[in-house]
């Protein structure tokens, strides 16, 4: 591995070889806030689930997760997720192996596609839960599902603007320091979510349907 | 643009996990489907498929590794992981047995 | 949906506290709304007052909108006053009230001495305590690590205009409106819809999410400042242990605010939303909320205890002219604390029920924190051992610190033992023990760090006549307002209570006013000692900036410190850097070569972020939803467009540099080198003569 | 100047009456042993603190700048010895205090039966806003605000809550237990001095949260019996329909009695199968604000 800087092997998506010793280090600090951003986030989802396991039989004579969640649907949204983390990963080689913003931008809305069919599919399950009667006022059980699959839509929703964000800097300034540390910081959100919903799909839909 | 030995690496790497997720995935989901266990069984089969899957998510993905160059990172997230088990394993203890004194 | 309602969302003219007043002329009545007169007052002629002065542009430009750490760490402190005033002034009605309504009525409703004790805790725990400690950290901090900044310094504006924001929240409630009554911990189902219709509990709910949020994001910073920003030798075993304390209360603050705004955030989502986390009915469960709550509760007490007990470690090392005894163990010490933190939480709920082993178990991790805390005290003891010790107002708030603290200590064990909880739990013992902590142990380390660090901040030094005064009255009032109240707790008297019903306690409610009425001239010494001290400014000036011939990088510069810190970043090669400077004659030397230093630019965007959410969690407890909606837009709109703005940093030049620097060399060259029994007098200029 | 005068003497001559309200003047076995381990966990703390009480100001006074006899070793800063010391000690202490705690812990468990020869007599505790409703399944009475028991027998309580959280609090029998709407917790007392006490809930409920204190009397079995056939003569019946205008919010100037009970009302409290009074009480404060 000689020759290699630290930095180029944490950061697949910027090369700093050839960087100022304090370029580098600002990147370090700016990179590992947001890592100390997502561990807090993450603590935040850990008590939602931990929440969750406690009312998982409060249905209050209302509907049951056996006959609300969807095995199929919560496959195919794993798989758009998954694959949309893929793709973030795409941006991220883009960025440090090719110069302009071509393949950034390819990969990017690839992602965003992606990202935004999960959602789609997500509020169409809520949508049709509501129709079921299985609302978040219905029981203690479905306001955390509606909170807690909530909360993790949120999320997608907002790295979606925030790429739309960084889409419109990119066109703006090219790729240049500043943005491509947010976009290294937007991936580590975005594989981040597709963490958050392994444990997601595992602990309610997965749990749920179990029989 | 021109492949190099770099890219190469960085590519696959991100493909092992796409692999490994998708296959992780498709056991978890399969075990659930097909009923292969008993409801606890399975319950704990697809607990511990999310947690290989979140190591490898962790590796492939966010470049976590055991390599001096990412200690800060692994450091942070291991004190993480220790502070959630505390809370959440805590939680369950403690909410659970109220449950089954009160309820 | 009428015109009015959509503009105004639940606000009526009642909703004002004089109209309040006006309808209801009770004592009571009259208390709220002279406290919102005060209050609009006060902002009122606040106001008036910048704009006679023509102080406005002064302020905008070299304070709100600044990003320097020094000047954010000093208006955290400011806003810190603020609130402690008022919180400060509830107290005393509280006690006021207790001692007089013996099986009487007294002068407060049972309603608004609800609202007293909600918001005195809320404003002490979040809107006094944390900001009095994140303002010394991030004044110190960064001075103290060689950094020029903290990693982050628009984020740390923002998270005190976040701050600012719940304060105005709280200010507010005064005036429009009612704040809870649910206590500062918030309990539903009291806190429900079904029995807390009012803005009251939206109120809590949006102020302490305010707070928090800048809680956790200075923690963040500070977090990722001690990691990355570190001079070049200081290495883990090198830092002062106020740095120490601030790291782990930055890890405390990331890891224990979530819990914190998950059970506020599900809180919300029942009274907003109609949901069933924590209600009485359809699958509610809230012992999910008194856990979530203590996950967080009991980390924050010791997020206000840590930054003082490191006050206390460069306090006592420095006036004792002597290296720390037992460093290595207090750092140990120190971040024990912090993990078995997360450990201890059940303690606060030994009465919901569960079973015996698990309150063992939780009352067990409880007394094993008493271990790393005992070895603090003792560490601290030992360093004024073979020491030469000055007793001046800082070491006296530090001695009545120990004795007093241990105490406290000692009826937090005694808490800790589940049987005895069942009983004193909810009592006025209760009150009595967290009291014990947080002011002989908080506060004391506050006010001994301002007068430690005052000199540096301002450039002249505090007045010791008056510092002293101030620790009478803050010492033996703490006791006499405290002690009657272990007392009554044993008694069985309820934690809580605007009426008493049993003429024995008479002696011990007048007891303790009397104490808090001490305690009270003893917040105005201080406010005294301010004033006086600025008066006679000429004759207590230190420029050259160690007046206490003091070991820690902060000292290394002059006091006021330049805006950029450190003319050239310090090269550290052992603990205590500046001391080992002294002692080789490296502390007054010029650089080799001084560099161009990169500063970020001011920027309102901090202000911008944090009064857009301020307005938006205030059209929420009004169900103002445009307001909300355009608070929110203003937030997120200032934050995605500075993330679009490349030119934020300016460049210091090196000759500026080299000749500020220079400046500060002369004049302390000369200035006369002072020993340690003259530092009290005009004669020292902040240049320490070596004795060893 | 006189006041003050006056109520320093009232200190101490009726000032520590303050402590016979209390759990150091026990009434009964549990409040007893609890009052046994208070002052054993505080004489072992005393015993810790004291050498820091002592010490902090006697060290600092002698080793005071001014006082140049004492000497000054300024890099003095380690010692092995020491380490022990302020390291070892709290340690066995702590381990000696949390031995004595999981057995008092396991003792005082409020779940726990009080063993004795009598069969325990069954208590159905429901809090209300603000008041304290005392149901005997066994017996078919109840009481609210007034809690009568025969002395020298266990008691067992089922708590349960018709309103917010409540804590129950008999300071000079038994300490404190939750009681929370759809669920039940239990407590344990014996009152062994027969005599005239006082409970109270201690945890914050509103408005009228003060006035929410209740006697106990402890009484011989024969003038229980008695006062029970006289309860049982009482016309009121405590049905759904006294329950739910029971649990409206008020402050009862006295305590009442029900010379009967419906069967299994106790359950469906906590099952929340009765309508409660305030529910339309409070629709009314929903709708406005402030
Ligand atoms: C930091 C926390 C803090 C502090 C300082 C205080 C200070 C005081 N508190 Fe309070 N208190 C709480 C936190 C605090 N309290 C909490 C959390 C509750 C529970 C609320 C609830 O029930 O939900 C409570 C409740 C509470 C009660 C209600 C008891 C009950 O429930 O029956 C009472 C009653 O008298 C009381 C009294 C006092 C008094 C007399 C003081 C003061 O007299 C003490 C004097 C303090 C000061 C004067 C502050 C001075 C600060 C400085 C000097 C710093 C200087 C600044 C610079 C140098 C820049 N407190
Ligand atoms: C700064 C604030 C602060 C600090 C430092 C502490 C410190 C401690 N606290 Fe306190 N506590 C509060 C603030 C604080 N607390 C507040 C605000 C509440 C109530 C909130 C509410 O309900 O509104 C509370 C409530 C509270 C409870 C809940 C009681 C109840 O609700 O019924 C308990 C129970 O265990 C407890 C215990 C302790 C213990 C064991 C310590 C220990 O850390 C103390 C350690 C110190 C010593 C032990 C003394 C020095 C040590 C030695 C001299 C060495 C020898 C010691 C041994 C051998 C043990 N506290
Ligand atoms: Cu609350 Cu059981
Ligand atoms: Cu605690």
């Amino acid at each position: 591995m000689a020759g290699v800087s630290q930095p180029e092997l944490r950061h697949v998506g910027l090369n700093l070889t050839d960087e100022p010793r304090e370029v580098r280090e600002q990147v370090e600090s700016d990179v590992f806030g947001f890592w100390v951003f997502l561990m807090s986030d993450a603590v935040m989802f850990a008590c939602l689930f931990a929440v969750y396991a406690t009312v998982r039989h409060a249905t209050a004579g209302g509907p049951t997760a056996a006959q609300e969640f969807k095995f199929h649907s919560a496959f195919w949204e794993t798989a758009l997720l998954l694959t949309s983390s893929f793709a973030y990963g795409m941006v991220s080689i883009s960025m440090k192996h090719t110069r302009g913003r071509l393949w950034i931008a390819v990969f990017m809305v690839l992602t965003f596609c992606l990202g935004a069919g999960f959602l789609k599919m997500e509020t169409h399950d809520f949508i049709t839960m509501f129709h079921d009667g299985a609302t978040p006022e219905r029981s203690g059980f479905f306001s955390c599902v509606f909170v807690l699959v909530g909360m993790h839509g949120f999320h997608v929703f907002s790295g979606m603007m925030w790429m739309i964000v960084m889409g419109l800097q990119l066109a703006i300034y090219g790729p240049d320091q500043r943005t491509k540390i947010n976009l290294i910081r937007l991936g580590l959100f975005w594989h981040f979510l597709d963490v958050i919903w392994v444990v997601i799909f595992t602990v309610v839909y997965l749990q749920g349907l179990i029989r | 643009m021109k492949i190099s030995p770099s890219l190469r690496a960085d590519f696959l790497t991100y493909l092992t996990g796409y692999g490994l997720a998708i296959v992780l995935t498709g056991i978890s989901f399969a075990f659930v489907f097909y009923r292969l266990l008993a409801p606890e069984a399975v319950f704990a089969v697809i607990l511990f498929l999310a947690l290989i899957q979140i190591i490898v998510h962790l590796r492939c993905f966010l470049h976590i590794s055991l390599k001096q160059s990412s200690r800060s990172d692994l450091q942070l997230i291991l004190f993480s992981a220790l502070i959630i088990a505390l809370m959440v394993c805590g939680t369950l203890i403690v909410v659970l047995d109220q449950k089954a004194r009160m309820m | 949906m009428t015109f009015w309602h959509i503009l105004l969302g639940r606000l009526t003219w009642t909703s004002i506290a004089f109209v309040r007043t006006w309808r209801d002329p009770t004592i009571s009545g009259i208390i709220g709304g002279g406290a919102a007169a005060v209050a609009v007052g006060g902002a009122v002629v606040v106001l008036a007052l910048l704009t006679y002065l023509r102080a406005w542009r002064y302020l905008w430009t070299e304070w709100m909108t600044s990003l320097d750490h020094k000047k954010i760490g000093i208006m955290y402190m400011v806003v810190a006053g603020v609130m402690l005033t008022r919180a400060l002034i509830e107290a005393v009605v509280m006690r006021t009230q207790q001692a007089i309504a013996i099986n009487n009525q007294g002068i407060v409703a049972p309603a608004h001495f609800a609202e007293l004790f909600t918001t005195h805790g809320t404003i002490m725990i979040f809107f006094v305590g944390m900001p009095l400690l994140i303002g010394l950290m991030n004044y110190v901090m960064p001075l103290q690590i060689g950094a020029r900044d903290v990693a982050f310094p628009y984020m740390n504006s923002i998270s005190l205009w976040l701050t600012i924001g719940g304060g105005i929240m709280l200010m507010a409630s005064l005036v429009i409106g009612k704040f809870s009554t649910g206590g500062w911990s918030g309990y539903p189902p009291y806190t429900e819809l079904a029995f807390n219709g009012g803005v009251g509990p939206d109120y809590w709910i949006w102020s302490v999410s305010l707070s928090s949020l800048g809680a956790l994001m200075t923690g963040i910073n500070f977090a990722v400042t001690v990691y990355k920003l570190r001079a070049p030798g200081m290495t883990w075993m090198r830092l002062p242990l106020f740095t120490w304390t601030t790291l782990c209360t930055s890890i405390l603050m990331i890891f224990a605010v979530p819990p914190l705004t998950i059970a506020t955030l599900l809180l919300a989502a029942d009274r907003y939303l109609g949901m069933h986390f924590f209600t009485n009915d359809l699958g509610g469960n809230m012992m999910n909320f008194v856990n979530l709550f203590w996950l967080f509760g009991h980390p924050e007490v010791y997020i206000l205890i840590l930054p003082p007990f490191g006050v206390y470690s460069e306090v006592v090392s420095a006036y004792s002219s002597k290296e720390l005894y037992g460093y290595t163990s207090l750092v140990i010490a120190t971040m024990a604390i912090a993990i078995l933190s997360f450990t201890v939480w059940l303690h606060h709920f030994f009465t919901m029920g569960q079973s015996a082993p698990i309150n063992a178990f939780f009352g067990i991790a409880t007394m094993l924190i008493g271990i790393p805390t005992g070895v603090k005290i003792y560490d601290w003891i030992w360093t004024m051992f073979w020491g030469e010790v000055r007793l001046n107002t800082a070491m006296l708030f530090s001695i009545g610190f120990m004795v007093t603290f241990v105490i406290g200590g000692m009826s937090g064990i005694i808490l800790a033992t589940p049987p005895v909880d069942y009983m004193v739990h909810n009592t006025l013992f209760l009150i009595a023990h967290f009291h014990n902590m947080l002011i002989p142990g908080m506060l004391f380390g506050v006010i001994a760090g301002y007068y430690y660090w005052f000199p540096k901040a301002f450039g002249f030094r505090l007045s010791e006549t008056w510092g002293r005064r101030a620790f009478y009255c803050w010492f033996f009032g703490f006791y006499l307002a405290f002690m009657p109240l272990y007392v009554m707790g044993l008694g069985g008297v309820a934690r809580r209570s605007q009426e008493l019903f049993d003429p024995a306690l008479r002696p011990w409610t007048l007891i303790a006013e009397f104490g808090a009425l001490l305690l009270l001239t003893g917040l105005a010494c201080i406010f005294i000692q301010l004033y006086v001290s600025i008066r006679e400014r000429h004759s207590t000036r230190v420029p050259v900036g160690d007046p206490w011939d003091a070991r820690g990088l902060e000292w290394s510069m002059s006091a006021p410190p330049p805006e950029y810190n450190f003319a050239t970043i310090p090269q550290v090669s052992r603990r205590d850097a500046f001391y080992w400077r002294k002692k080789y004659d490296g502390a007054y030397q010029p650089a080799d070569h001084y560099r161009d230093i990169e500063l970020p630019k001011n920027s309102m965007c901090g202000i911008l972020v944090g009064m857009g959410l301020t307005a938006c969690f205030f059209g929420f407890v009004w169900h103002i939803w445009w307001l909300a909606f355009l608070g929110f837009a203003i937030a997120l709109g200032t934050a995605i467009t500075r993330s679009f703005m490349r030119d934020v940093k300016r460049i210091i030049p090196a000759e500026e540099v080299a000749a500020h620097d220079r400046r500060w060399l002369d004049r302390a060259a000369a200035a006369r080198p002072i020993s340690r029994h003259l530092e009290l007098t005009p004669e020292n200029e902040g240049l320490a003569k070596w004795q060893g | 100047m006189t006041t003050v005068f006056i109520c320093i003497a009232a200190t101490s001559l009726s000032g520590c009456s303050v402590l016979r309200r209390g759990f150091l003047a026990p009434a009964g076995p549990i409040a007893h042993a609890e009052r046994h381990e208070f002052f054993f966990v505080g004489a072992v703390m005393l015993v810790v603190i004291g050498p820091v009480i002592l010490l902090a100001p006697l060290i600092a006074w002698h080793y005071r700048l001014a006082n140049t006899k004492s000497a000054f070793r300024p890099q003095w800063g380690f010692s092995w010895i020491l380490e022990g010391l302020i390291w070892v000690p709290p340690t066995l202490i702590v381990i000696f205090l949390a031995v004595f705690l999981v057995q008092r812990t396991e003792q005082l468990d409020p779940y726990r039966p009080i063993p004795s020869k009598l069969p325990p007599l069954q208590v159905d505790v429901v809090s209300l806003d603000w008041k304290w409703l005392f149901i005997y399944p066994t017996l078919h009475i109840a009481s609210v605000n007034q809690l009568i028991v025969p002395a020298d027998r266990p008691i067992q309580m089922h708590l349960t809550s018709g309103t917010v959280m409540q804590s129950l609090l008999m300071p000079r029998l038994a300490g404190q237990i939750y009681a929370m709407a759809g669920m039940e917790t239990q407590l344990h007392i014996l009152i062994s001095k027969p005599g005239n006490y006082w409970g109270e809930n201690a945890q914050y409920d509103g408005d009228g949260f003060v006035h929410q204190k209740f006697q106990v009397m402890g009484i011989t079995p024969q003038d229980f019996d008695r006062w029970v056939a006289h309860t049982q003569q009482t016309p009121k019946t405590l049905d759904s329909e006294a329950y739910t205008s029971l649990s409206r919010q008020s402050i009862l100037p006295q305590p009442i009695t029900f010379g009967n009970v419906e069967p299994g009302i106790f359950s469906k409290i906590v099952h929340q199968m009765i309508p409660l009074g305030y529910a339309a009480q409070h629709e009314k404060a929903k709708s406005n604000g402030g």
